[in-house]
């Protein structure tokens, strides 16, 4: 489960980096400076057939950039992105479709995504022509089948306000699935949705990963759902990936103080007792994208900071199990020992 | 000014739905109805009004300056021609500029709001500059000295005049619609899914404005027909194609009021104050329906008084407890 | 103006009580300049110039015949053949400021007009201009004979102050000096005051006010003169028995007789089939111009009644004898004859010309000038009755004017001008010398591209004769012409007229004592003015 | 400071083109002054003054399109604006000059009372929705709607010629002098009083609808619920927090309101005699008088641009929002 | 914890009125007692919202209040029916004994005024008798409370990050200390670090003050951890109130339990979920008989017809619960087939 062989990595982002120019003021002008905003930097991950990778992190923490940027909808400003091992730098027109017919994005909001003056036929049809399909009765009510809205017939004349936000969900992932991908970028595909609905569309991308081995990278806020839903995880802090792993260790052994903290700050009915210990863990706001700490971003909110986090950005850093942590308290020892309950000590330094 | 209003309002619609069979329920509503109401009882005079009018409205008599009678419903000219037949004639050159004017410049103000909100950058720092000078340029004067410099004042000529001075406020409007609903997901969804930017600008976009559009267009008409009126009366248009604007002209020329000739300058009058309160109910119609909040018909029966931040204890029986300040 | 106590004294209305009388124009907001040379200027505007500017003679425009009475000059003569006159000028007449009027004062007069011909609004072509001690003499090349009255009521400005202005074409003169009754006491875009110089050389003067107010358009002047905020005006209004008359019977005057000048139809007699002087004159035969009087009139233009369009009775004098008791009745079998005669033919009510093309045509005029539309409604239901087929299309000024002196036009309704004598009249409709072709502007006369070498002959013969005789004799040529070619249909005279109040003045002209035309912006109104005298009460 | 600049800027650009274009529009009317001169005077003056006026107004030079644009711009840059055709030779600057503090007086006077009047009947309106005054609607729609001229000429003949309770034209009595005195200050205000009263009554319903609407969207914003729940008095509640943020669009449209004062008075100036700048413009335009036209659009536009510019001023003073620190 | 200081009883609240008015509300009967945190809990358009704006008279046209009682109990132990006071009345009593903390605190803050003159406003017009100094020291003070420095009392609320602003909220909630403070999902905008963090804050802030606190939201982890009482609400009604442990062990509603198993846990074993098939009512088409009839697996003869009322269940005091699973059913109890 951790280290699959490198065929199966349908997609890569290499040192992917976005920077968003802020709109200059008057004094930048004069003084000649141009600020941009950090959405993203040098991020890494690959996404492998039949598998979920979930990646989390706080709002603002670049998850959903990463995730455009994975789609092509904004041009990258470093890195690159491989697809099925081959870099592909998609601009417009027919190499953007060819791209985007492997390669699918699926909103955070139901509600949003979906043109409220178009039926679900419309939306569904479109996809399928789009990517050169026919687009008969057969083939919309087979696409509403895979993603159990049953009998489609119902569904297709029904404009989005007429659907519940699980089945909007569920028309969206369907339309994505129209051009029949790869890969399904799922952009918190359930934040937007009642508690006792969440569940089916959670369970349905599972199926589909299942049924036909589709790569998905999950992104959420909710670590739980993750550890749930997801094969693998990754921790997003200020536009790094700062942990990585199977998500049981992951969530069970966080390395990463920021995973500490996320995962200490998560609500669980369970808790109770242990309310004192965590008493001290780390608070503050996270920091300005357009100017960003020194070092480790996480620095300034770290309780276990040392001197070298201020200056030196931390490299990854392997740990047992696949897990990874980029965070200066494993520096020494992370490759000679293979333990993995030694990493949990040197956090509690 | 209800544009501000609207302008204001529709940005924050992201809740309301405007799905494509319920695209047109902004014409649904008392007000609406009694302002789709009349006009529809405008359009009917303007198609017909030639051929119900009892007299040739140029035709001159001899019952010169009659008040209102029997023979002449709304009286007689100083030359003797037949008031209620010029104004049932007129409507039609009214409605004709009006919508023809309304549809040209809807048309300028899609065009123009959308594109320079849609392709941002450049295009839309041109288009923007482009339609503020046109704000800036006073439209009234600007109308006239365009008809007086072309030779035939006809009513086409008169409403493409106006639809090129009154685009503008529009194409304003639409472009921060069209910003706003340039970064909505289902335009993200719908580049994501491959679809060209035209398709997106056609099918994605434009549906969404169609409120907007409607209102704008609505507005549009209120204003082309007030210019047009308003043209005629000072003899910029063709005075000889009768309009209501035109009937006011001679009977000003002709100082009907100070002759006590009221009933040659009164209906014209009231037919313009009408159709152009039948147009502005139906835009509120439709900034009703891009702003719910709106609504005064919100279901509040003369008994219960809604009042914001006090709400009203209607217990069935007990008679409601007034809660004054 | 500014100083604060500017109106603590002064009495609000007109009335002869206070000595001021009230007169009013449509006109708008006027802008302080009282440049007489300029017809842009509020003293022509508002027509006070010829209150503090005096004319060497005093014409009668609408007794034009009659000669002029003395003014600053006591005597003027005309010599060789109309190409020399001296003035004498009368030893009493001297400026407002005292100083006296002297034949250098109008011999730089004359010189200023020559020097600047922008000034020269009459075009005269002045040549020799002397000083023989009191008297002024003038010279031309050629005989001014139709220019007399133009060139004898030349107003005379101050040489002592106007020799210092440096540009005279865009001095605005705001502080007036003349030699006339009144001084400018203020001035303000709507209102503009006179007052009486007692020093006066012809005597004081009843009148000790003059306000000039400047309305905006027709109704709001009509208004006031029906509220008798005005006493002397003249607006165009539509129902004036009604409209001002009938708010006070006894003292609501008006009066409009016409000078030399007439409007009518012009046709383009360079486009077929108008170039038929056949069809032209059945056309005049039945147009109704009692009808034009009483319904585009409004009976204010006065009715012309003689085929030749001379105005009676200002013309009275000029009738050819076959003329002198013509008149115009509408006669449509007369004219079915000539158009029978000339080859035209009738067939179900539609006329065909010669060649078998029906006759139609476009009558057109600017959009809003109202007397003129209703006009042409009238003359299209006349000519129906000879199976034309007319359409009235109205235009903008702008295009309309620009079309009419391009030529492209089928026939419209317009104004000629007017003169001492009719020559000014049918020299601007029929002159020869002045044709262009279609499509090259004609601003200046014939728009209707009339091309008569006997016309344009007896212009030049009646214009340069040396003697009365070969005048008449041109002047009858002119008006058989113009009655049997018919190059424009006139349809009324051009009236000089006002309206006026007798209730707190009286010795207004009228019918009986047609001693000026009444308007208040001819040179006239200075003897008007001078003529009032405080109503009894 | 930022967004100034950058609104200043772009001022500068439209300024540029819409003077380009109020240059542009008067030199491709057809016909001349002179000739409209000729049509006004309908014979009593001779076509032999063609000449001389033509040489009076120096139409007889014949210059490039381009050579008159450029001397258009270095007068204009003098701050000269020619001399009026109508008027000749009083320069342009002068007509304006004494007609545009009427149309200031009068219109600025009243926009303000029917903004102020409007926005306040608005606000209550608004805030009891559902009252009585919901029925006022329709009503102030039809007065709405009502084409301006129409109002103005039924007011004169009912209330200067049937009732005299007013002057039925013009701007002060013509037996006075514009001075800074009462007898002047009173009779120009009585004189104001009709013109300003059908004004107010036209315009004041669009002011009510606009802030009506703002009032009720904004009445239902969770703050002025949260100043509800605060127990807040009502005029807190309605003046702080409703109407605070209601009128912010309001105030706008009231700056760009005061732009269109100069431009938008044309009628109300013909049906009242008012000696204002809009029939100035009218009459420059049926005399083809360029320079005038020319200036008074210079006017328009820059006033307008001018209220622009304060729209965003009092926009960035009212607006905490738009007030980003750099 | 014994003593109610909020009795609510069969609420009825309507939006709009006449024929087309929606039941927002149906017989609503709760009770809070002083000191205690009440979780409200239940999906999106359930009518927590609602409840609490209705409580305090707060909702806006065309909410129209038609039925019911809601008391409130003074410390002297008088009752105050809040349902009949008149506006100034009614405006004394807010924010003095009542507070609220709206939902979404992007919007609650008017974005006009700063931070201070929103903070003191509401003491200017409670506490008239208050100087301006002290005014200004006590905003102070409530600022530090929430740890907020006092340098951020003039900014204007878009200077202020959503965590800061949400806490400006609870601040001005606690201005004049009252009796109860009612929030509405105060942290649902932000992310769990700081939704903690303000928690921790709130429950530290209670046991100083002791205020009793209304807290709602769909996040029914959140309120097992935070409150001490839990009522769930379906379509309208309230369909079992219980203590927090209570809940979360044992739940008896149908819909109860399937909310407790929807959401996954983060420590321990994973747990088996099995989600609430169908998707929640709307409350112009609720079904007849019990809301919840349609999506429950357990659903009897009468819950089609008959609205079950909260009741207790056998042999437990403490909790209610509105089910015919759990009561004396007034026909033949037979599972459905
Ligand atoms: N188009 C853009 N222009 C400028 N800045 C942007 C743009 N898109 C995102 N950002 C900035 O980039 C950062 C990361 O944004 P992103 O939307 O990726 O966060 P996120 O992790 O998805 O947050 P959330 O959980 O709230 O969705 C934020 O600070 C955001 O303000
Ligand atoms: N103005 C209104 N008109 C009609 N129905 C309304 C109105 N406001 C709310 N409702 C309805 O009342 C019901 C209860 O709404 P409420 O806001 O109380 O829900 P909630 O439980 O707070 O939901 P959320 O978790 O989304 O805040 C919803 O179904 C909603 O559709
Ligand atoms: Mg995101
Ligand atoms: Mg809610």
């Amino acid at each position: 489960m951790t280290t699959t062989d490198q065929t199966d990595v349908v997609l890569e982002a290499r040192g992917v980096t976005k920077h968003f120019p802020v709109r200059r003021t008057g004094r930048d002008l004069v003084v000649g400076r141009r600020r941009t905003v950090h959405a993203v930097d040098d991020v890494s991950l690959h996404l492998r057939r039949s598998t979920v990778t979930a990646l989390v992190g706080e709002s603002g923490s670049g998850k959903s950039t990463v995730a455009r940027l994975l789609a092509q909808l904004y041009p990258l400003t470093g890195g690159e992105i491989r697809l099925g091992g081959q870099a592909v730098k998609a601009g417009r027109g027919r190499s953007f479709r060819s791209y985007v017919r492997q390669v699918q994005l699926i909103f955070q909001d139901p509600f949003a995504s979906l043109n409220p003056v178009h039926t679900v036929r419309y939306h569904l049809t479109r996809a399928l022509r789009i990517h050169g399909r026919e687009a008969t009765g057969t083939e919309l009510t087979e696409l509403l089948e895979r993603v159990q809205l049953t009998p489609a017939a119902q569904y297709l004349d029904k404009f989005p306000h007429e659907l519940s936000g699980g089945q909007r969900q569920r028309v969206a992932i369907a339309r994505a699935l129209g051009a029949d991908p790869k890969v399904l970028l799922a952009d918190e595909p359930v934040s937007m949705l009642d508690v006792s609905i969440r569940l089916g569309v959670l369970n349905l991308l599972r199926d589909l990963k299942e049924r036909l081995h589709l790569a998905i990278l999950y992104i959420t806020h909710d670590i739980a759902s993750a550890r749930y839903f997801a094969d693998t995880t990754l921790v997003m802090y200020a536009g790094r990936i700062v942990e990585g792993g199977d998500s049981e260790t992951v969530t069970q052994r966080p390395a990463h103080p920021y995973t500490q903290l996320l995962i200490a700050s998560a609500p669980d009915p369970d808790r109770v007792v242990a309310e004192a210990e965590q008493e001290e863990a780390g608070s503050g706001e996270p920091p300005s994208l357009i100017a960003p700490p020194a070092g480790c971003r996480f620095h300034p909110r770290c309780p276990k900071a040392m001197e070298r986090c201020r200056t030196e950005l931390p490299p990854r850093f392997e740990l047992a199990d696949g897990q990874w942590a980029a965070c200066w308290l494993y520096a020494d020892g992370a490759e000679t020992t293979d333990n993995a309950g030694d990493h949990e000590k040197a956090a509690a330094k | 000014m209800a544009v501000t209003a609207a302008e204001v309002a529709v940005l924050d619609t992201t809740e309301t739905p405007a799905p494509s069979k319920r695209r047109f329920r902004f014409l649904r509503g008392r007000k609406t109805a009694v302002g789709l109401g009349i006009l529809l009882f405008f359009v009917l005079i303007a198609v017909i009004g030639p051929w119900i009018a009892p007299y040739d409205p140029d035709a001159m008599s001899n019952e010169l300056l009659q008040p209102p009678s029997g023979a002449h419903w709304f009286g007689t000219t100083q030359t003797g021609q037949d008031v209620l037949s010029q104004i049932l004639v007129g409507t039609r050159g009214v409605l004709v500029v009006g919508f023809v004017a309304g549809i040209f410049a809807t048309i300028l103000s899609v065009l123009i709001g959308v594109s320079a909100g849609f392709l941002g950058g450049m295009a839309d720092e041109l288009l923007s500059v482009l339609s503020n000078v046109f704000l800036v340029i006073p439209g009234l004067p600007l109308i006239i000295i365009i008809a007086s410099f072309v030779s035939d004042t006809g009513d086409l000529l008169i409403a493409t005049v106006i639809a090129f001075t009154s685009w503008a406020w529009g194409a304003r409007v639409l472009r921060a619609q069209t910003l706003s609903l340039r970064r909505r997901d289902y335009v993200e969804a719908a580049r994501a899914t491959g679809e060209s930017t035209w398709r997106i600008i056609l099918f994605e976009v434009l549906p969404n404005l169609t409120a907007v559009i409607a209102s704008g267009f609505v507005g549009t008409v209120i204003f082309a027909i007030l210019s047009e009126i308003t043209l005629a009366f000072i003899g910029v248009a063709d005075i000889s194609n009768w309009n209501w604007g035109t009937v006011l002209f001679w009977a000003q020329s002709n100082q009907a009021l100070a002759q006590g000739a009221w009933w040659w300058f009164v209906p014209a009058g009231l037919c313009i104050a009408l159709l152009g309160m039948s147009l502005a109910l139906i835009n509120f119609g439709i900034d009703e329906f891009v702003n719910p909040r709106l609504r005064t018909e919100t279901g509040a029966s003369r008994k219960v008084r809604m009042r914001v931040g006090f709400t009203p204890v209607a217990r069935p029986g007990t008679p409601e407890k007034e809660t004054r300040p | 103006t500014g100083c604060s106590s500017a109106n603590s004294g002064a009495n609000k209305g007109g009335g002869a009580a206070s000595g001021v009388l009230t007169l009013g124009k449509p006109d708008g907001p006027q802008t302080n300049n009282s440049n007489p040379f300029l017809s842009t200027s509020a003293g022509a505007t508002l027509g006070y110039r010829f209150m503090i500017y005096e004319p060497l003679a005093m014409t009668n425009q609408i007794r034009p015949a009659d000669k002029a009475d003395p003014w600053l000059a006591s005597d003027w003569k005309w010599d060789l053949n109309f190409t020399k006159v001296t003035f004498t000028l009368d030893d009493k007449a001297k400026w407002a400021d005292g100083k006296p009027l002297t034949a250098e004062d109008v011999a730089y007069t004359f010189e200023l007009l020559k020097k600047h011909p922008a000034l020269n609004g009459n075009g005269i072509p002045f040549d020799g201009i002397s000083v023989q001690g009191k008297k002024v003499v003038l010279t031309f090349q050629d005989s001014q004979y139709v220019n007399q009255n133009k060139i004898i009521q030349q107003f005379i400005v101050p040489k002592h102050i106007w020799k210092d202005v440096k540009d005279p074409e865009t001095w605005p003169n705001r502080t007036p000096v003349g030699s006339g009754p009144y001084k400018l006491k203020t001035f303000t875009p709507q209102t503009t005051t006179l007052t009486a110089t007692p020093t006066y050389w012809k005597g004081a003067t009843k009148v000790k006010e003059l306000r000039y107010t400047a309305y905006n358009d027709n109704s709001a002047a009509t208004t006031a003169l029906a509220g008798g905020k005005v006493e002397w005006s003249f607006v165009f209004m539509p129902n004036y028995k009604q409209l001002f008359i009938s708010k006070d019977p006894k003292n609501h005057k008006l009066w409009f007789p016409s000078g030399l000048g007439i409007h009518g139809l012009w046709f383009n007699t360079a486009r077929k089939p108008f170039d038929n002087p056949a069809l032209r004159k059945a056309m005049a035969m039945v147009v109704d111009r009692n009808a034009i009087y009483t319904q585009a009139e409004a009976t204010l233009y006065p009715e012309i009644t003689n085929p030749t369009g001379i105005p009676l009775p200002a013309g009275e004098s000029f009738l050819a004898p076959e003329y002198k008791s013509a008149t115009t009745k509408p006669d449509v079998e007369g004219a079915k004859k000539v158009l029978a005669d000339a080859g035209f033919k009738l067939a179900g009510g539609v006329l065909k010309d010669p060649s078998g093309k029906p006759v139609k045509l476009t009558f057109t005029d600017p959009a809003g000038w109202n007397d003129y539309i209703t006009g042409l409604s009238i003359i299209k239901d006349n000519i129906k009755q000879l199976g034309i087929e007319a359409k009235v299309k109205t235009q903008t000024a702008e295009a309309w004017g620009a079309d009419v002196a391009n030529g492209n036009f089928d026939a419209t309704l317009h104004w000629t001008n007017s003169g001492a004598t009719p020559y000014d009249m049918y020299q601007n409709i029929m002159d020869g010398a002045l044709l262009q072709p279609i499509g090259k502007a004609s601003q200046i006369g014939n728009f209707g591209r009339f091309k008569n070498t006997e016309a344009t002959e007896a212009l030049k013969d009646f214009a340069s004769a040396t003697d009365d005789t070969a005048r008449i004799n041109a002047m009858n040529t002119l008006q058989k012409i113009m009655v049997e070619q018919a190059p424009m249909i006139p349809t009324a005279a051009a009236p000089i007229g006002a309206e006026y109040s007798t209730k707190n003045w009286v010795g207004w002209p009228t019918e009986a004592d047609p001693y000026a035309p009444p308007q208040h912006t001819q040179p006239s109104a200075l003897e008007i003015v001078l003529k009032l005298k405080p109503a009894k009460k | 400071m930022k967004y100034l600049l950058q609104r200043l800027a772009f001022y500068l650009v439209t300024a540029w083109a819409a003077i380009t274009i109020n240059f542009l529009i008067p030199r491709m009317m057809p016909g001349d002054p002179v000739q409209a001169l000729m049509a006004r005077f309908q014979g009593q003056l001779d076509t032999s003054a063609i000449a001389s006026l033509k040489a009076l107004f120096g139409l007889d030079k014949q210059q490039s399109l381009w050579q008159q644009y450029t001397d258009y711009w270095s007068h204009l840059l003098d701050g000269d604006l020619g001399l009026s055709f109508t008027f000749f030779p009083t320069p342009v600057s002068e007509v304006i000059a004494q007609s545009l503090p009427w149309t200031l007086a009068l219109v600025g006077v009243t926009t303000l009372i029917s903004f102020v009047l409007g926005t306040g009947i608005g606000v209550f309106t608004g805030w009891r929705r559902g009252s009585w005054m919901d029925s006022l609607l329709p009503v102030t729609t039809f007065i709405s709607a009502i084409p301006y001229f129409w109002l103005g000429l039924i007011a004169i003949a009912l209330f200067a010629v049937k009732w005299p309770l007013f002057p039925a034209a013009g701007g002060y009595d013509s037996a006075l002098v514009p001075a800074f005195d009462w007898p002047f200050i009173s009779s120009a205000l009585y004189h104001a009083a009709l013109p300003g009263l059908t004004i107010v009554l036209s315009a004041v319903a669009g002011w009510i609808l606009g802030m009506r609407n703002m009032m009720v969207t904004v009445s239902s914003e969770d703050y002025v619920m949260v100043a509800q729940a605060k127990g807040l008095s009502e005029r807190r509640v309605m003046f702080g927090y409703a109407a605070r943020n209601a009128i912010l669009p309001n105030i706008s449209g009231f700056a760009l309101s005061l732009g269109f004062i100069v431009g938008g008075t044309l009628l109300v100036e013909m049906v009242f005699s008012y000696p204002g700048i809009g029939y100035q413009l009218f009459q420059g335009v049926g005399a083809k008088d360029y320079p005038l036209m020319q200036g008074v659009f210079l006017i328009i536009t820059l006033s307008v641009l001018a209220a622009n510019l304060l729209a965003d001023v009092i926009y960035m003073v009212l607006d905490p929002r738009t007030r980003r620190e750099a | 914890m014994s003593e109610p200081v909020l009795t609510i009883s069969g609420l009825h609240v309507d939006y709009g009125t006449g024929d087309d008015a929606v039941h927002a509300l149906r017989d609503i009967g709760l009770t809070l007692h002083r000191g205690e945190v009440l979780g409200l809990a239940g999906e999106s358009g359930s009518g927590k919202s609602t409840l609490a704006y209705a409580v305090t008279r707060l909702l806006s046209p065309p909410g129209v209040i038609t039925g019911g009682e809601v008391h409130y109990h003074q410390r002297d132990g008088e009752a105050l029916d809040l349902l009949t006071l008149t506006a100034p009345e009614l405006r004394a009593f807010r924010w003095q004994e009542l507070s609220i903390v709206f939902q979404g605190a992007m919007n609650s803050l008017n974005p006009v005024h700063t931070v201070h003159s929103q903070l003191t406003d509401v003491l200017k017009a409670h506490r008239p008798e208050m100087k301006r100094a002290e005014r200004t020291a006590r905003a102070v003070e409530l600022l530090s409370l929430v740890g907020i420095s006092e340098d951020r009392l003039s900014a204007y609320p878009h200077q202020l990050s959503g965590g800061m602003r949400q806490r400006v909220m609870i601040a001005m909630a606690l201005a004049l200390e009252p009796e109860i403070v009612i929030m509405d999902e105060p942290t649902t905008a932000l992310d769990v670090v700081m939704q903690r963090q303000i928690l921790r804050q709130l429950v530290k802030l209670r046991e100083e003050l002791g205020f009793s606190v209304v807290f709602i939201t769909h996040d029914i982890s959140l309120l097992i951890e935070f409150s001490d009482r839990i009522a769930i609400m379906y379509g309208g009604r309230i369909v079992e109130e219980a203590g927090a442990s209570d809940i979360y062990r044992d739940p008896r509603h149908p819909y109860s339990d399937g909310l407790l198993h929807s959401f996954p846990a983060l420590h321990g074993p994973r747990r088996e979920l099995t989600g609430i098939p169908g998707s929640p009512p709307h409350l112009s088409a609720m079904p007849d008989g019990c809301a919840f009839h349609p999506r429950c697996g357990k659903a009897l003869d009468p819950c089609a017809t008959q609205v079950p009322v909260l009741a207790r269940p056998d042999g437990d005091g403490s909790r209610t619960v509105a089910c015919w699973l759990h009561q004396p059913t007034p026909a033949t109890v037979a599972p459905r087939s």
